[in-house]
């Protein structure tokens, strides 16, 4: 599976590109991009695991099975989150008129 | 098939109605409810039997005669397994658009309801009219006239729950959650709280009686010599000198209260909201989150000092303070 | 593979090593690292639970016979149905069948020696007896009266009884199931013999698989929530108390994101289970594999999509009620599909009513109906009604009671001469099957009738116009709960007096009965290899012995 | 021999599945009261050290390189580099604990930011500052699990070095420290997420936030 063996210069190359990536998204967060800030850390963040995923842990290297099992991790974490959300996101929406519905801690709409 | 489902649903009501298997409907919504409950009793009967009477026959013309006996080899048919794959997810589509838009349907109350407050605490139900008259584990509706429940508790969640009207809803301390429903049959029936609530939960009960309006009118005003949810609102308005601050001319530290329900209002940090009961209820509890944009936030939090019930007439009172406005422009 | 089964006849039984007697004393059980002695461990300490649970069943349907309450007060009621859900559900349902049976017969199945870290198993077993002991210590302290779903902020703020030990068992059991779940895949990944190939895998095999998946990913979560209610409790944070700006519906999400596919943990072994009982006394390949082994997995994943169907009046969206709705009644359709494969699989068959098959075609009865009445509930309009009442009760204990228990039982009387190397009476067999079967029946169909009727789950006195409905349920639970001592009698009998088994008393396929019984500690004495497809009863003939 | 060492790994992949989804209802959790309380979540968030955090972030990163490179000198067979680079990772292991506890949760001891510890809610946060203690009941139930993780990364780590020592890792063997270089670079995974989501949410820029 990892029989494969990597060259220093790679890991020497991703470990820098980690360091570099965490400066950047240090570095934008002092720049007002408004809600772009939180995609800008966030896809940053993927980034970075993706760097580590694949050659720290020599996924790139790995079979299809632990590939699969990584994304099948990925997707339930989002199941999860995703079908929550669709609640807590949506109770304001209520249709029943004249705020009946609005929730105490939940009336303010979030974005 | 449909016929089928039809005649099957037919049959089974007319068997159901026999007392004892089914429940007393007494509400608007009773009968649509019930309608696919026998539809759904049908289909689960029709298939139960289709399936142990299969068993059974297979059972008997199969059973193995001799020890050394070889069955034939029969591994699959692709349009039996695609026939029993699409009508089982037919059935289930044609269920599932059935019982989402009935409970749509039954989830919007029309919009000139009653309205009756409702606080649940561990173990009892207390009940408010606007009228002012207070239950407790006892709702007196008139027949025919929806009535809108708007509901909160003063410590875990509760269910109230009215077997009769096919109703149930959640009681959520921190917030408020509604229900409707039009009562149809004059009559005494269960209240329940369905959901599990500590040491007393069974004995969270009580009686919703559902009287003729003429009776009801009546019983309301004999009822109890207590007066109206705005009245009592207004006096703990006072009492609190929520008025040293709220005066109605807006010349005091804080807004007028006088119109601003059902209003827009901006708050400090730009955000536009509707005052309504949940925006109330807020103010009350946790002014510093609803501060207003021109108003400095200096209000204290009632928390603690007042109970839901309370809230709700202080909520009742300023609700009035709107329609007072109406009023007086009106003229 | 035959030519295996005629070595086997030549040696005789009664001298020959085999797992159970390789070894002798007290140690050489606690410290075995065999799967088959660790299932043995398991299956002695959930029958211990089975039995704890129980009997809280049994003081509850005694102490509703009468509308005012016969026996306790409300509080010890509310105490018995919480301690009976937490042990049934945690400590019984969920290691059922995958600690017992799977243990036993994956490495079994596949060709393998032993799972892939015995090690580790022999952890798990320990984990879940840790987890045990808290919440026994919890049931002595006083009990716990939340109800097995812990809802926020009862549990959190309310409650005075032992919540945390409580939670804190079920916390680090889940620990348990996660590790089984992982020897499970890695195992059934790694280790299958030279030829099995994946669709010539015994269909429990795939259930089990199934099972393991929802163990890895759903566990996890529950123990994260139930962490954070023992942190809140304790801190009064406000995570999940709406005092402080929390949400308690956040909880329930939390909460059945595990318990809705915990179902399926516990019907999806039964499941396999059926699969190679109802093959083997009918002698025929399974009706539709490649159908069959994908519902599996088809279960597994959208149970994990469905669990907002236990909130659809507690004030969820409904928008998100309509989404689980929809999803909810698309479970039902795999669900149904193994059904119909079942029951085509007797066609033609050559069927022989031995006890375990007697509990299988009770399982496909009483799990179809279980299955249908969840239609009632996934339908938005009808749940309004019934939820949270009997009705609620009657479904679920269709599914686990009437499913995963039959199940079990069934499969227990399958596997019994392999993992015993002894047979039991055949007429007791059958005539528990029969006495369970019209006790479960019993006992739960009025509590349809209950919900519909509109009486509240949970509920330690009642309006007495229920009590009719109430007495049957009650007569049906004496009934079923003499239906399952009779088992544990006569099972426990034939341990020591039972006639020796054969390596193959029921003529099955499947590379457990291949090899003696009770099995060598290494298994095979050869590793097999496969070249056929599972339950091929058609090209060989096998005979029983 | 093959086989062991790849249900080995494949054992240690499927764990941390349940390590991801153990992580995940906390993370759900904090995702839904962070989109509750943003203005609260913001002022939480504004009040850690972003040079702490960034620096832990490089410890962690570097640690992972050498976690790395300790396996790859097992691969070629290079005892004494084995255990250099693991002493190097524990030494960054520690390091990032060390920074955290003393530099960073001490430090939010003293100012009363702990909750159930003597929090304190201050005037100046307004009205968001009702729901401040939950950010930090986040912030040091996630970071205090993160470090929990750690420690055991260390435990395992001695284990493994004093293994490496007596030369027990060699080109075909060297599952254990495969195993638990993966086990190590979740860890690191985790924060990588920890760090935008507590330190920099809702941007550092002047008036950010609010």
């Amino acid at each position: 599976m990892s029989e494969h063996i990597v060259p220093t210069k790679i890991y020497m190359g991703i470990f820098v590109a980690l360091l570099l990536l965490t400066a950047l998204t240090t570095g934008i967060a002092y720049v007002d991009l408004g809600a772009w800030n939180t995609v800008a850390a966030l896809a940053i963040a993927v980034v970075k695991m993706l760097l580590v995923v694949l050659f720290f842990m020599h996924v790139k290297y790995s079979s299809g099975l632990t590939k699969v099992f990584i994304l099948a991790g990925v997707l339930f974490f989002a199941i999860l989150v995703t079908l929550t959300l669709a609640d807590e996101l949506t109770r304001h929406w209520s249709p029943t008129p004249s705020g009946w519905g609005a929730l105490l801690p939940f009336s303010t709409p979030f974005y | 098939m449909i016929g089928l489902v039809k005649f099957g649903s037919t049959f089974l009501s007319s068997v159901i109605q026999a007392p004892q298997l089914r429940p007393e409907a007494a509400s608007s919504i009773a009968e649509g409810v019930d309608h696919l409950y026998f539809v759904l009793t049908f289909i689960t009967l029709f298939f139960t039997i289709a399936i142990f009477s299969t068993i059974f026959i297979f059972m008997v013309k199969y059973r193995r005669r001799a020890e050394n006996e070889v069955p034939p080899d029969i591994e699959q048919n692709l349009p039996l397994e695609l026939a029993w794959t699409i009508i089982p997810t037919l059935i289930c589509a044609g269920l599932f658009l059935w019982a989402s838009s009935l409970y749509f349907e039954n989830s919007r109350p029309p919009s000139a309801s009653t309205e009756i407050f409702v606080i649940g605490k561990q173990w009892m139900w207390h009940i408010q009219h606007p009228e002012g008259v207070r239950e407790i584990n006892e709702l007196h509706v008139p027949e025919g006239v929806p009535v809108k429940l708007t509901m909160t508790s003063e410590d875990v969640i509760h269910d109230f729950y009215i077997p009769a009207f096919r109703v149930k809803k959640d009681v959520i301390p921190g917030r408020y959650s509604s229900l409707w429903f039009q009562a149809t049959k004059v009559g005494t029936y269960h209240l329940f709280c369905a959901q599990y609530c500590g040491a007393d939960h069974a004995e969270m009960l009580g009686w919703v009686y559902v009287m003729s309006p003429a009776d009801y009118e009546t019983w309301l005003s004999s009822g109890t010599p207590s007066q109206t949810m705005e009245k009592t609102g207004e006096q703990i308005f006072n009492k609190l000198g929520c008025a040293s601050c709220h005066q109605p001319d807006g010349t005091g530290r804080g807004p007028s209260l006088v119109g601003t329900y059902g209003k827009e209002e901006e708050l400090k940090s730009g955000e536009k909201r509707l005052v309504d009961e949940a925006f109330i209820r807020q103010a009350i509890l946790n002014p510093n989150s609803v501060t207003l944009r021109n108003y400095p936030p200096i209000m204290p939090t009632f928390r603690g000092q007042i109970n839901e019930e309370q809230v709700l007439q202080l909520i009742a009172y300023v609700k009035s303070l709107a329609s007072e406005e109406r009023n007086s422009n009106g003229k | 593979m035959s030519t295996a089964t005629l070595d086997v006849h030549e040696v005789p039984t009664g001298s020959r090593v085999n797992y159970l007697n390789a070894q002798y004393g007290v140690k050489s059980w606690l410290l075995t690292t065999d799967h088959k002695r660790i299932a043995l461990l398991y299956l002695a300490s959930i029958t211990l639970m089975f039995f704890v649970g129980g009997f809280f069943a049994v003081l509850m349907r005694l102490h509703l016979i009468e509308p005012q309450g016969a026996l306790v007060q409300p509080e010890t009621y509310n105490k018995l149905f919480t301690m009976h859900g937490v042990i049934m559900v945690f400590f019984f349902l969920v290691p059922s069948i995958p600690a017992t049976l799977g243990n036993f017969l994956v490495p079994m199945m596949i060709g393998a020696r032993d799972l892939a870290f015995p090690r580790l198993n022999l952890l798990s077993w320990y984990i879940y007896i840790i987890g045990a002991i808290f919440t026994l210590y919890a049931v002595i302290s006083g009990g716990v009266d939340t109800g097995w779903t812990f809802y926020t902020p009862y549990s959190s703020s309310f409650s005075h009884t032992s919540v945390i030990p409580t939670a804190l068992g079920v916390f680090i059991t889940g620990f348990s199931s996660i590790l089984t779940g992982l020897n499970f895949v890695v195992t059934i990944h790694k280790m299958r013999a030279p030829g099995l190939t994946w669709f010539r895998l015994p269909l429990f095999i795939w259930a089990i698989y199934a099972t393991s998946i929802i163990f890895i990913l759903g566990t996890p979560v529950i123990a994260i929530t139930l962490f954070l209610l023992g942190l809140e409790r304790l801190l009064h944070i406000g995570i999940f108390d709406p005092a402080i700006g929390g949400d308690p519906i956040l909880f329930q999400h939390l909460f059945w994101f595990y318990s809705h596919p915990a179902v399926y943990i516990m019907i999806l072994p039964g499941m396999g289970v059926m699969s190679e009982l109802i093959t083997c006394f009918s002698r025929k390949r399974i009706f539709g594999y490649g159908f069959v082994a994908f519902s599996s997995l088809a279960i597994a994943f959208i149970s994990f999509l469905v669990w907002g169907h236990h909130m659809f009046v507690t004030g969820q969206s409904i928008y998100a009620g309509l989404i689980f709705s929809v999803l909810s009644f698309m479970v039902a359709i795999p669900s149904a599909v193994k059904v119909f494969n079942w029951t085509a699989t007797l066609y033609k068959g050559s069927i022989s009513y031995d006890a375990p098959m007697l509990y299988a075609l009770g399982f496909i009865g009483l799990f179809t109906m279980g299955g249908l009445t969840g239609l009632f509930l996934a339908s938005l309009a009808t749940d309004v009604h019934l939820n949270g009442t009997y009705f609620i009760v009657a479904h679920f204990h269709y599914i686990m009671v009437g499913g995963a228990v039959m199940a079990y039982l069934g499969g227990i009387h399958f596997w019994w001469p392999k993992i015993t190397g002894r047979l039991y009476p055949d007429g007791w067999a059958r005539f528990a099957a029969l006495v369970i079967f019209v006790g479960f029946n019993l006992t739960f169909f009025p509590q349809f009738m209950l919900g519909y009727l509109g009486m509240p789950r949970r509920y330690a006195v009642y309006p007495a116009e229920f009590q009719v409905l109430n007495v049957m349920s009650s007569a049906g639970a004496s009934i079923l709960g003499i239906g399952y001592l009779i088992p544990l009698l006569y099972l426990t009998w034939s341990m020591r007096y039972g006639p020796t088994a054969g390596p193959n008393p029921w003529g099955a396929k499947g590379l457990e009965w291949q090899t003696p019984s009770p099995p060598p500690t290494e298994n095979f004495e050869e590793i097999p290899v496969v070249t056929e497809e599972a339950y091929d009863y058609a090209h060989t003939t096998v005979t029983r012995g | 021999m093959e086989q062991q060492r790849e249900a080995g790994s494949l054992g240690m992949w499927v764990f941390l599945l349940t390590e991801l989804m153990f992580f995940g209802g906390l993370f759900a959790s904090y995702i839904i009261y962070r989109a509750l309380y943003l203005p609260s979540f913001e002022i939480g968030s504004h009040l850690l050290e972003v040079k702490f955090g960034a620096l832990n972030t490089a410890v962690l990163i570097g640690s992972s390189l050498t976690m790395a490179l300790a396996i790859r000198s097992a691969q070629v067979g290079r005892r004494g580099a084995q255990v250099g680079f693991l002493i190097a990772t524990m030494i960054l292991g520690a390091a990032f604990l060390f920074f955290k506890f003393t530099f960073e949760w001490h430090h939010d001891y003293i100012e009363h930011l702990v909750p159930g510890f003597g929090f304190v809610i201050r005037p100046e946060w307004g009205a968001a500052g009702a729901h401040v203690p939950m950010f930090f009941c986040f912030y040091f139930f996630m970071t205090g699990l993160h470090a929990l993780h750690m420690i055991i990364g260390l435990g395992i780590l001695t284990v493994l070095t004093v293994m490496a020592h007596r030369g027990r890792f060699n080109p075909p063997y060297y599952s254990p420290l495969e195993v638990s270089g993966l086990y190590w670079h979740f860890v690191d995974i985790v924060w990588i997420f920890l760090f935008p989501l507590l330190y920099l949410i809702g941007g550092r820029y002047i008036g950010g936030g609010h």
